[in-house]
């Protein structure tokens, strides 16, 4: 008897795979009747499957989401194990995702399964107008921002991507001494934001209000990641003739979204989430997942090149996608970001140690 | 009904059972049914620490620098706020009270920003005060001011936001308090020699008071629990951070919802302080009929 | 501080004004006419009382010289000063509404010392005013009371002592006695006398009460549907109304339909149904033909005499000190008459009147 | 008049009014722009520091439409607004009446009841309250969804009503009463007109603060019963791209239910209380 | 619906009760005695005055009938129902109140006929006797108005209306003429009682004004302080008070310190100074000495006569139908006396006074 599935979206994930997901229906409707979307802010969502837990009625079926909502329901103990439990599902999971990609389903803890990544960045946004030379190291990015002082910006990580990418990845550029302990390996990074305070008049608490000041032109650099390169220029909120710059020897901090089933479902509706699951790791759903550059490159797996995506979605990101992405992500190494506790920890420490020093 | 009755004692008179009291019977259950479990729930909660004795997490709050400091942050912005919007809604409620042509159409005006939602105005603060936005344009194009303007992303822009919803509030509120003071007391003031000022403080302030504290109190309730546009126009890491975002930070990003439970119970002590001084002060003054005599 | 406004406050402070005068002041709403070109000088010293029927425009008239009400026509004028576009804070009289108007959050004291507070007079002046106005209208252990805790009568001596406490120059009262007690009332007029006369300011009285407008006016002045009808002393109005309205209005409750016979001046003869003749006094120009005559009930008396006629007794009713008889006589309308004893009813009597109380008026003011 | 000299009170009195009046023209002109400012930024294409954008287009709407399935969200908030404030005025004035009027035993305990809903945020006793309405099979329907709502709207209307009926002369209740009105007839003849400024100021406080409610909806609400609020807190706060304009559109919807429903509100019932309407003489220039 | 209430409501609707009893009712507030002890039997068709002076109690009479006020001692009883439990709208009387309580935000027609609404009557006849009630009241032209639009008598007349349109079988009225016109309110009381007869209703009516009592009321209730103090037809109220409070208030305003010389039964002889002996009735059991004697003003005449002293004229005030004297006589107070004629300000008279009408009291209580 076909059912119908609830899916909740809290990392903006469906704007990747909504498509592929009434495919699925469409092919299947002996399993599925009917598939609800619903989207909500990412941090409320743990809150509300507990309610319906603690109530013994879990309506929620599949929610995609980021790292972050996912760990948070590890650490809530939300959602049914996936793996190895239902391996057999998901033949050859791990070969099949791409190499950099791979590392990213270690933080799913066997719980979730990756369905989008992104290699994300740091990278550097800048405003060639304005910016010759863009810097090459950080050393180089902080005397910039020092001889154009309130020309650097970038948002609270807590609440922005690549902010938080940003925070991150400086571990590696500056060799601090362990990248994945922000409390106590993170000496240099910590040295060297409080020294980067200094020319930032202040900190926008989103990444949108960044990306506006910047296409404004009231700012000349910021830190982004690949989909908030492409995608805001492709939205006209950017001047598409706007430049990103690496780092020299820089680490892709990536960022990647999962599938997850929600514990408490009837054995039924759990058979038709997993097979929901599969479908969407499918080259031609994943192919989908181009999208507008919003999370790009957007597929996990292998063997998806841009040209199976829709016309569309390639048109583009030729327009506003970078030839040397490819390369960058082929060559640069590539880590897992924080987890989640760790993650915390470093915001608050941000929050209290440079966030609150730009109190006026 | 007539036999369930007892007798009626002839002797001692007791007085009609009132059954307006029942009125409040469906508001009560509703709390009772629907707010006094959770609440409980959430207060148990709050002394069940993931790790520690029972006070714990109000230990913590209290002890941890920039846990506490919140809850000075958050007054430092609501009892501001709440002055200013109490003070001006007054203000301003008192000269537009008169029945005239467009009092109408003003008070709808005033009102109106009521209903702008915070993000609204977060957006339109973040456009119209940003460095490109039309205040600054149009400042450099007068050439009176060619810095950049900084109402956003500080304890300013919050408070700003608090104004631009919490005043129409407390407008609306007011308002309708003050016109329902019979016209006939102040007149009788002015035919005793009361000027505006005297009318004013001496007739319409005193019989207004216990609707100004149901305002204060409701504004100051409101601008307490400021949250979205703390984050979105003010320094969520510095002046603006607020016991909300403590709260929420605990509850939605630690996922300690004992603690977020404790932090929201400070919260709500700490508005009730205030708000139960406010209501003893209301109970200081007059309260009943605004009317003065006859017909 | 200068200018006309000061100059008349102070004028009216300090009593020192000569004349109030207004001047056609007029007050619509809506249209319609509340108050229509009055026209009256009040001099200082003079009790001037406001007389007319239920919803004539007495306290229309009375709000406008307060400044409560904006004129929509004339003005006001306290000796040269123009006076009218003032608010009523600036004119400094005293005032004694109607419904009262007491402030409701004020304790009793608090209410009648307000005026005293306004004028800035020290703290122990003021209890020592207050108490002697409580005093003057017997409300002594009221004094904490809020008004909402005082009886209709209280509360109307409240009003009382809160507006005659400031000793204002000129002072507007609103029918001030109307829910006190017969005794009472009567203390009350007597010390409203007295106090007028103790500070010399000029008092504007509006009653329903003909007796109160007697006992107390210089000057009364009638008034009907927004329009003066009659301005004179109490004796004027009372015993001779200028027009059939206001001797209805003043109590003549027998008015009779007669036919002018003869006309000499003011004196006149008239006949009317059954042979009666009688002799009465023109108040207003009169042809020959159908007129009206008014008598008031006790001016007939039982008993032969002059102008005398004959009736059956239909009605007896006590009345306190004396009887109302209703008495079928050859008019159509039963005649009524106020007499110290009970004739009985079914009882044939005479009546006779003098013929200077028979009050005759052209016939076709009966029709309007 | 024209030649006098102005006394220093009317000068303080038009001073006064001068600065009142500066006040409101300051405040409704900037609120103005910056509601302008948004409005025009949710129909820009481009608008990058410019005085006006470079081009307008609705398509920020439209996708925002199709995006968030905004017909049905719109239905859903209208009908959750719509029953929040009738129901939590139908009890929460009669309750307000019983309070302001009524001396009994236990008010006080009842005073706090109805305070701290309104004192300590949503996220002490959502959760809990999002599983009993599990529970109950509330959650996820309509009724849940109001119910949820109400728990602050409830006590707000009896807060804001409790002075209003104080304000109300005892005499006119008594007179209903005499004349053979029973309880709900007062209410309906003679007091919900008298407090007719107060549950409309009551209505529209509540109105506002129930589209801007988002836990406690999103909390009990289902897959078919989100607000709009939800729709807009995920476009505001949700990770991932989104352009400025976007969100400038769902706010400017957003905004656009509420005004709707204030100047409706506003078209049938005046802020002003009749009874002052009346005795309130216009006053000549 | 069944029970007591309803058989009581029933009755009470039907006209059909035969008395209402109030039985001890008292009323306090705040420690003191606003109602004390109000035990009154009020016959189906009876018209009941309540008379005092001003804050004796007697609007809170009405509200404990009303159900407007919780008594806090004593029972009300329509026939055998006991009624002081019930609400005010199951006793289904009607009420003027002395304040009106208009609600405000009706218009006049909707305000008298609300009461007709909440009956359930339909449209067309409240229509229909909303307009008959308002012709009643002389209101026809302002139906449309709403109250705040009104002059006072106008409101109080949409008052009475509001209460008498619901023709119900008992009706409270309080002072519900005291901001009329003279003649207004001469019609309104023979309306208001014309009403009462042919609804066959009771009345209880409130006044402070002993005419409108007398000429209105079958019995008068007269109070004080809270307490019932004679309870009889006007006649004896009027001319035999039992106490000399009750003199006092009506209208007695002559009390003379005299002594008993002699006592036979209610007749006595008692003498004044400077030699005046007087004959009077004794009110109140009298002991030889100190004792008090009341007279009328107008119970005096000037000329010879039995029961005569002299006196001299020391002011003469005109008072519309007569003229009210002051005249020094050997009594330490000047005396009032109330003449059809002018004697004249230092003229010396006679003045004499029937023996009955000299009522003498036991003196301690002009200390009380
Ligand atoms: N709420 C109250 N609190 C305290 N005292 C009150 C209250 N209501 C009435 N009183 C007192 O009770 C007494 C009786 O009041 P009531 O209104 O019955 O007088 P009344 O006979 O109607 O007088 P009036 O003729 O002046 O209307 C008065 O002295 C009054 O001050
Ligand atoms: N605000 C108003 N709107 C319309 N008509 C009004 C208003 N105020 C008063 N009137 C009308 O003006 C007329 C005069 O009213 P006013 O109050 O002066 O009468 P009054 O002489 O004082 O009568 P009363 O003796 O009954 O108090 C009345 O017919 C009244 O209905
Ligand atoms: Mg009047
Ligand atoms: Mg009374």
């Amino acid at each position: 008897e076909p059912v119908t599935l609830n899916v909740v979206d809290v990392a903006g994930n469906l704007a990747l795979t909504q498509d592929a997901i009434e495919a699925f229906r469409a092919k299947n409707p002996n399993l599925v009747s009917r598939i609800t979307f619903t989207k909500a802010p990412a941090p409320e969502l743990p809150g509300k499957i507990r309610a319906m837990q603690a109530a013994g009625r879990t309506e929620i079926d599949l929610v995609l989401t980021g790292t972050d909502a996912l760990a948070a329901g590890i650490a809530l103990n939300l959602w049914e194990p996936l793996l190895p439990a239902q391996a057999a599902k998901f033949p050859g999971l791990m070969a099949n995702y791409l190499t950099s990609a791979a590392k990213m389903q270690d933080l799913a803890n066997g719980q979730g399964i990756m369905v989008t990544y992104m290699p994300a960045g740091p990278l550097l946004e800048y405003n060639p107008d304005k910016v010759k030379t863009p810097p090459k190291t950080p050393a180089e990015l902080l005397s910039w921002c020092k001889a154009n002082p309130n020309k650097l910006i970038y948002a609270r990580p807590a609440n922005s991507g690549p902010g938080r990418t940003f925070l991150m990845g400086l571990p590696y550029l500056l060799g601090d001494k362990d990248p994945k302990d922000p409390m106590a390996g993170w000496d240099k990074t910590w040295a060297y934001l409080k020294e980067l305070n200094s020319c930032i008049e202040y900190y926008p608490t989103g990444t949108g209000a960044v990306m506006k000041e910047l296409g404004e032109g009231s700012r000349d650099m910021t830190v982004t990641v690949t989909g908030w390169d492409i995608n805001p220029r492709a939205l006209g909120v950017v001047p598409k003739q706007f430049r990103v710059a690496t780092f020299n020897g820089f680490t892709w901090i990536n960022d990647a979204h999962y599938m997850v089933m929600p514990k408490g479902l009837p054995a039924a509706r759990q058979a038709v989430v997993l097979e929901l699951m599969a479908f969407l790791l499918k080259p031609e759903q994943q192919a989908l997942t181009y999208d507008a550059g919003y999370f790009y490159p957007g597929p996990a797996v292998k063997n998806v090149p841009l040209s199976s995506a829709p016309q569309k979605s390639q048109d583009v990101i030729k327009e506003f996608g970078r030839a040397e992405y490819a390369d960058w992500i082929a060559k640069q190494p590539h880590a897992q970001p924080l987890e989640d506790k760790a993650m915390v920890a470093a915001f608050k420490k941000w929050d209290q140690e440079i966030g609150s020093g730009k109190a006026k | 009904m007539a036999t369930l009755i007892a007798p009626v004692p002839v002797t001692r008179p007791r007085p009609f059972f009132d059954p307006a009291i029942m009125l409040v019977a469906p508001a009560a259950a509703m709390m009772v049914m629907f707010f006094v479990y959770p609440f409980a729930y959430g207060l148990l909660l709050s002394f069940q620490p993931a790790q520690g004795g029972v006070f714990e997490n109000y230990i913590h709050f209290f002890q941890t620098g920039d846990l506490g400091k919140t809850l000075g942050n958050t007054m430092r912005l609501a009892l501001p706020a709440t002055v200013i919007n109490v003070s001006f809604a007054l203000a301003i409620a008192y000269v537009t009270r008169l029945k005239g042509p467009y009092q109408r159409v003003l008070s709808t005006l005033l009102v109106v920003p009521l209903t702008l939602g915070t993000v609204l105005i977060a957006e339109g603060m973040l456009t119209y005060f940003g460095p490109q936005g039309w205040l600054a344009q149009s400042l450099r194009w007068l050439h009176l001011y060619e810095g950049s303007i900084r109402l956003t992303h500080n304890y300013w822009g919050v408070l700003i936001s608090l104004v631009i919803t919490g005043f129409p509030f407390a407008y609306l509120l007011i308002l309708s308090y003050i016109t329902g003071i019979d016209p006939a007391l102040p007149r009788a003031a002015a035919t005793l020699g009361a000027d505006g000022w005297n009318r004013f403080r001496y007739i319409y302030l005193p019989l207004l008071t216990p609707g100004l504290v149901m305002a204060f109190c409701l504004s100051f309730v409101q601008a307490f629990s400021v949250f979205p546009s703390a984050i979105l126009l003010g320094s969520p890491a510095g002046t603006t951070r607020v016991i909300a975002i403590a709260a929420y930070e605990a509850a939605f990003e630690q996922y300690d919802y004992s603690l977020a439970s404790a932090v929201a119970m400070v919260m709500g002590m700490a508005q009730l302080v205030i708000v139960v001084a406010a209501l003893g002060l209301r109970s200081l003054f007059y309260r009943g009929p605004v009317a003065g005599g006859k017909g | 501080m200068t200018g006309i406004q000061s100059v008349a406050v102070q004028a009216a402070r300090k009593n020192e004004f000569r004349q109030l005068r207004l001047d056609g002041v007029s007050r619509q709403f809506g249209g319609a006419n509340a108050l229509d070109k009055l026209s009256l000088t009040i001099e200082r010293g003079e009790f001037i009382a406001l007389l007319g029927p239920s919803g004539c425009g007495k306290s229309t008239a009375l709000n406008c010289m307060a400044g409560l009400l904006p004129l929509t026509d004339g003005t006001i004028w306290l000796d040269e000063q123009r006076i009218d576009p003032l608010p009523p804070e600036k004119r400094g009289f005293g005032m004694v509404f109607q419904n009262y108007a007491l402030f409701p959050h004020l304790s009793v004291s608090r209410n009648v010392g307000f005026g005293l507070k306004m004028r800035g007079v020290a703290g122990a002046e003021i209890d020592r005013r207050v108490a002697a106005a409580l005093d003057t209208v017997q409300l002594q252990g009221h004094a904490t009371k809020l008004p909402g805790q005082l009886s209709g009568g209280q509360q109307q001596r409240v009003a009382i002592a809160r507006a005659i406490v400031i000793e204002p120059p000129l002072i507007l009262m609103d029918e001030p006695l109307s829910n006190l007690d017969a005794k009472l009332r009567i203390e009350m007029r007597s010390e409203i006398r007295r106090i007028h006369r103790a500070q010399g300011c000029s008092t504007v009285y509006v009653t329903h009460d003909q007796d109160e407008a007697m006992a107390m006016a210089d000057r009364v002045v009638v008034m009907k549907l927004g329009v003066v009808q009659q301005i004179g002393t109490p004796q004027e109005v009372f015993s001779r109304p200028a027009k059939l309205d206001i001797a209805r209005f003043m109590g003549y409750r027998n008015v009779l339909p007669v036919k002018v016979a003869q006309a000499d001046g003011s004196r006149v003869l008239v006949d009317g149904p059954g042979g009666v003749r009688l002799g009465g006094v023109a108040m207003q120009a009169l042809d020959a033909g159908p007129a009206v005559a008014a008598i008031r009930p006790d001016e007939i008396v039982i008993g032969e005499g002059a102008n005398a006629f004959a009736g059956t007794v239909e009605s007896a009713e006590y009345g306190g000190r004396e009887w109302l008889l209703q008495v079928r006589t050859a008019f159509d309308d039963l005649l009524y008459v106020r007499s110290p004893r009970n004739a009985g009813v079914g009882a044939a009597i005479m009546l006779s009147v003098p013929a200077d109380r028979v009050l005759v008026y052209p016939a076709q003011e009966e029709a309007a | 008049m024209s030649a006098t000299i102005l006394d220093a009170g009317v000068l303080r009195d038009r001073a006064w009014r001068a600065l009142v009046w500066g006040v409101i023209a300051f405040f409704l002109v900037n609120v103005g722009l910056l509601i302008v400012a948004v409005a025009t930024n949710s129909v820009a294409t481009r608008w990058l520091g410019t005085w006006l954008p470079l081009a307008y287009t609705l398509d920020w709407y439209v996708s925002a439409w199709k995006e968030f399935q905004l017909d049905h969200v719109l239905v859903v908030t209208v009908v959750v607004v719509f029953s929040v404030v009738f129901l939590s005025l139908l009890i929460g004035v009669p309750a307000a009446y019983t309070l302001a009027r009524k001396e009994f035993r236990g008010k006080r305990l009842l005073m706090l009841l109805f305070l701290l809903p309104l004192m300590v945020p949503p996220i002490t006793y959502g959760i809990p309250l999002a599983t009993v309405m599990y529970q109950l099979h509330l959650a996820g329907t309509l009724p849940g969804v109001i119910i949820a709502n109400m728990i602050p709207a409830l006590p707000f209307v009896i807060l804001v009503m409790t002075p209003f009926v104080e304000q109300i002369d005892t005499n006119i209740e008594s007179a209903a009463r005499v004349f053979g009105a029973n309880t709900r007839q007062m209410f309906i003849y003679t007091l919900i007109p008298l407090l007719a400024p107060g549950v409309l100021a009551a209505g529209l406080l509540v109105l506002v603060r129930t589209v801007a409610m988002f836990e406690l909806t999103f909390l009990v609400a289902g897959p078919d019963t989100q607000t709009l609020v939800v729709a807009l807190y995920y476009a505001v706060f949700a990770a991932g791209v989104r352009a400025g304009q976007s969100v400038d559109a769902m706010a400017m919807i957003y905004m656009a239910i509420t005004v709707l429903w204030l100047l409706i509100a506003l078209r049938f019932v005046n802020p002003t209380q009749l009874v002052s309407r009346v005795k309130e003489h216009p006053v000549k220039g």
